[in-house]
């Protein structure tokens, strides 16, 4: 998974590395913005701080000229909606003036498994669109990540992207640094878009992207620190946060738990291929003990969407009586178990654990085809009542 | 007959002494494979799990003659230990260890062009050749010695198919987990070459998932090149675009590549069936057999 | 014939911008040497010495077909310039430059064993193929075709060799001179190499000098591989050891290796005759060519 | 050519990246020694601060237990000549309490074309001796420069070297910094000898060598500043330093100016086979011009040692005329020319270059032969007077 940094986070890191980035200041109220607006001097942009794409179309980002402006866009901005994240803090930044827009960018190319720097004239618009409409307009050039981006690599892209003579060499410039950056601080993604040229050939970093690689934030404490700050909207998300599991929420009624990815997976195809609609995507990972197994629970017992479970185990290094455990704990708490649940024990220990298993608060099935299909036959059961 | 691994196979576990290093190396060995020594520095001249260990692969590999290395290091000093087994004279390298920066595997990658030893993994639960060994973490009992070569990107999916062969009496040569990760050693590609010009492999179960192009690429190669039948497994149907599902690899991109709908039609126009469930997949391998 | 050069080599000129770049490309092209284009970071667009100047090699490859590259770029650009030349689909490039750090060089070493293209120095005069063309610096007038391949550590100490034999009448093939530097592209086992597989090279001069082993090893490969007869000189016998004779390369080590006796006995038993002075070197080729 | 550093400078140098090195002041007199062993509290170590190997057996470092024994070294040593080199500065150093000595470095292999770690047990004396008696006692590993050293081929170095597990991971971890420092600031060698081990089992910097690669000092701003001071003993290679000449000073008596390191190299060969001996190797370059060609013979009649002078240019780059202008300029400077100057010039505009020379200063020569040959005649005569 990859931690996505803040706008204005990403800006501070990007300006401490020596990438220009416009005049700025973080505001939480009303009075906040306009004293910010007033320090930079309008016109500012007034912009939602959230992890969510096209904040301008969303009425996230109001321009304004003046104080009442400012306060106009202050209010209707904090304390918004946007696509489901609700907006705490606004970037107040200088307005910059601008005469062309570009893209750079580096990322993964996880084919290759080789860092890929990309520029494109076509900045300022949604770059994935531009990619799959016109992915000639992105000049791309692949990385050895043993060497690290010579800086004759960084004037090919510019050069073949089309960027014109007069700004290519800070546009080079950038992106020697934006690589060095990504490369420096185990980054995923690295973007600017857009990079913006103004009447007086500058280049000034007008957005900023910088998404972390989370397996490597152990030796990147100081973004790491970020991390509350930039965590996701969605409250069951926050929760599969703290408690360490893969998960993602999807929309229909099958709640589902299992060991491997590759095997939720196939979990989640099943329940849909007996006509089912999985509810989630819930990977304990290996060797789970009885208490990730009770947290799982816990965690697919919140979604109000769910109406049943499906616990799926195939023991490799996770074994199958502490699952079993885990089960009866997390049940036994309860007076009346709130959707039922249907549990399927393969592989290391399973006998142990079916043996263990309380079977008046778990229906238990021997296959994983007969396990889904009951699950699905519960959840269909819920829905008709 | 196997590939890769077999009861002369001769391992090193690097990162014997933690807790994982130690209980893998004992059920390895309890396997019958052969664990000659173990790797972690500062405890070399110590014994663990009835082996000696050394401070460096290279002096397991020296006084040992280990061959292969099965790693189970911590993350943040697995990619050093992936470098230090590729850079020794071995054959095989194992990685089991999950949550590799993803960084540190793009130079690993770097390092694998430039180097005779096989990396399998990362994060991967190993491989086996039923009967004869295993490198890595995979549950030794669910497993039949056979005739089918088995290669999957998932560790317990992996467990799921070999529990439908090997409970209908169908075996395995021998099984690879490749691993999830987006960055990795021996793809499928790979493994489906080595299947491919092993006599004993009669039918091949592949079992990918959605992400990436490795499947595509897979369907390519079978076309031109695999005359061993092959039947399919593609996990993650259901998964929305964009989001992550458990393998870092296992993404549907917001641009639509990587779907399980690409990957089942490739495989198809290659002449491979696809099951829509695990069942499915033994029921074509079992047809493939008779 | 010749070696790596002759009058079909299409030529891009990195830093044709500056002074030197020039002055050497319009020499070059006054020799007969096709120059098709200058490559210079920021100067596309403009024409120089009557070729066009591109931002990148990689157009000047594109465009005008160039296959290779003679790099002109001062030191502090000079790593990156050859990287360039190197990552780009050509024969051959050829570095003038002095003065490249040598971590840089070292780095450049590591991806010649990655690349196809050939690299010749850097700090060294470049290479001709008298009448056809030349890459580099050297002065054409004091060579003339012939049957004699000459392969040299340093620049004016070829012209004082060259020039002996050329007043005798006795021509070259191709003349490389392959730099000073301790880290170098083409060596002179590269060279003889070349010079042994080319059926009109009838006679081999090498010139080394003090300073690492390059001579020993073109001794031993003499020895093995090189049927061609070659006659020898080194210079810097009477150097002190732990100074540094002007080449970055040219240093007798405190313990004593790279000496010129080592040199020359290892020649001897190669059994190639080592001149005292310039002259007699050219009197062993002479002898040769009888 | 390398630029070395002094140990004061090496060793700050090395404490900023993070090896462990012994407090220590820099003095240039007696009082400055006192004061600062009494802020270190002693035993001290007071150690002259030239660029040379041996400076413990040449009385160039003692070690002293109180004020009068601090005030008789500084007395001795501030202000003596060591192997020629004059000692102005002295390190006043917390004097180590150690159980054990040993080596660790970083160099180019040559060669390899690759740097190399190196790791000893037997620290603490001349470590090229060591190598070359017993070769087996240094553990080397070369380093792919494009990866740099991985952390697990330090661990190897050292206990391929046999250092004692104990200390074993400190050593690692001072070669892994060595590495990186020697990278970062283009060193040529950075070693320290010895790296001392305490009877706590830590390990501390006794000595510090850094010499820098000339050629990248434009890079390293932060050592070019260090290289006045850090300049060699010798009067005429540090004119010749500023001449930006390759010059080496030898014992005989004929001076010797060429273009091209490989052609001034045979012309002193020459003058040793036609029965001379050689007082210098002065390599004027490429492409040099009048001034460059008076400054060079400035040098050479600097050299109270030299009789006569040969002047031998193969002009590829390097122009006839222009050499011949600037030898005209030169002597013309003079009532009576100061020691015999023979010249010979061949290539580029040698012609023009022969027609330029005023033969009332020069003997001019066609061949490098007989240009050699007359020299070694003129030093010879003045000889015999």
């Amino acid at each position: 998974m990859d931690m996505k940094l803040h706008e204005y986070q990403a800006k501070q890191v990007f300006a401490d590395a020596g990438v220009p980035t416009p005049e700025s200041k973080l505001a939480s109220d009303v009075d906040g913005v306009v004293a910010a607006a007033e320090e930079i001097g309008y016109p500012v942009a007034v912009k939602a701080q959230v992890q969510v794409g096209g904040r301008g179309k969303a009425g996230g980002i109001k321009l304004v000229d003046d104080e009442q402006e400012a306060r106009e866009a202050a209010d209707s901005i904090l304390g918004m909606d946007l696509k489901g994240y609700h907006v705490d803090r606004v970037l107040v930044e200088e307005a910059v003036d601008f005469t062309n827009e570009l893209y750079v960018g580096i990322t993964m190319d996880r084919g290759e498994g080789k860092p890929v720097a990309m520029v494109s004239t076509k900045g300022g618009v949604d770059i994935e669109a531009v990619a799959e409409e016109t992915p000639e307009a992105i000049a791309r050039e692949h990385i050895d990540p043993s060497f690290g981006m010579h800086p004759y690599q960084a004037r090919k892209a510019v050069y073949d992207a089309g960027v014109p003579g007069e700004i290519a060499r800070d546009v080079s410039s950038v992106l020697t640094t934006l690589y060095q950056l990504w490369s420096d601080r185990d980054g995923a993604d690295a973007e600017i878009n857009p990079l913006m040229v103004t009447s007086d050939n500058d280049v000034i970093a007008a957005d900023a992207v910088m998404n972390i690689d989370e397996d490597a934030l152990f030796r990147q404490p100081e973004l790491a620190e970020m991390e509350d700050e930039a965590a996701s909207g969605d409250a069951l998300e926050q929760k599969a946060d703290e408690y360490n599991f893969d998960y993602v929420r999807l929309e229909g009624n099958t709640g589902i738990i299992g060991n491997g990815a590759g095997l939720v997976m196939t979990t989640l195809d099943l329940v849909d291929h007996y006509g089912g609609e999985p509810a989630n995507f819930l990977d304990v990972g290996g060797g789970a003990k009885a208490d990730r197994i009770a947290n799982a629970l816990d965690m697919v017992f919140s979604d109000e969407n769910v109406d049943s479970v499906v616990f799926n185990i195939f023991g490799g290094i996770t074994r199958g009586d502490e699952v079993a455990k885990g089960i009866n704990e997390a049940l036994e708490q309860f007076d009346e178990i709130p959707k039922p649940v249907v549990v399927r024990l393969a592989g290391t220990n399973w006998e142990e654990g079916m043996e263990i298993l309380n079977e008046d608060l778990v229906t238990v099935e021997q296959t994983l085809e007969d396990a889904v299909q009951r699950a699905v036959e519960y959840a269909d059961e819920v829905n008709e009542q | 007959m196997s590939v890769l691994v077999d009861d002369d196979t001769r391992v090193v576990v690097q990162g014997i002494t933690g807790g994982e290093g130690k209980f893998h190396a004992e059920q390895m060995m309890e396997y019958g494979t052969n664990v000659v020594a173990g790797a972690v520095p500062g405890k070399g001249g110590q014994e663990v799990a009835g082996v000696p260990v050394y401070d460096t692969v290279d002096e397991a590999v020296e006084v040992e003659n280990a061959d292969t290395s099965v790693i189970f290091v911590p993350p943040a000093f697995a990619g050093d230990a992936i470098f230090e087994s590729l850079d020794t004279d071995l054959d095989l390298a194992v990685a089991i260890t999950e949550g590799i920066p993803t960084q540190d595997m793009a130079r690993v990658n770097k390092r694998l062009t430039e180097t005779d030893t096989r990396l399998i993994g990362p994060n991967c639960p190993g491989l086996i050749t039923p009967g004869e060994a295993k490198l890595g973490i995979l549950p030794g009992n669910i497993f039949a010695s056979g005739d089918v070569g088995l290669v999957s990107r998932s560790g317990t999916l992996t467990y799921q198919v070999v529990d439908s062969l090997t409970n209908r009496g169908i075996g395995q040569t021998t099984a690879i987990g490749i691993g999830g990760d987006p960055i990795i050693g021996t793809d499928f590609v790979d493994a489906l070459e080595l299947f491919e010009n092993d006599p004993d492999t009669k039918a091949i179960a592949m079992c990918g998932e959605i992400g990436g192009e490795d499947e595509e690429e897979a369907a390519a190669y079978i076309d031109e090149h695999v005359d061993t039948p092959v039947a399919g497994f593609i996990a993650g149907r259901t998964a929305p675009p964009g989001k992550r599902m458990g393998h870092a690899g296992a993404i549907v991109s917001g641009s639509g590549t990587g779907t399980a709908e690409s990957k089942i039609n490739a495989l198809n126009d290659a002449g491979v069936p696809v099951g829509d469930t695990p069942e499915e997949v033994a029921d074509h391998v079992e047809s493939f057999l008779e």
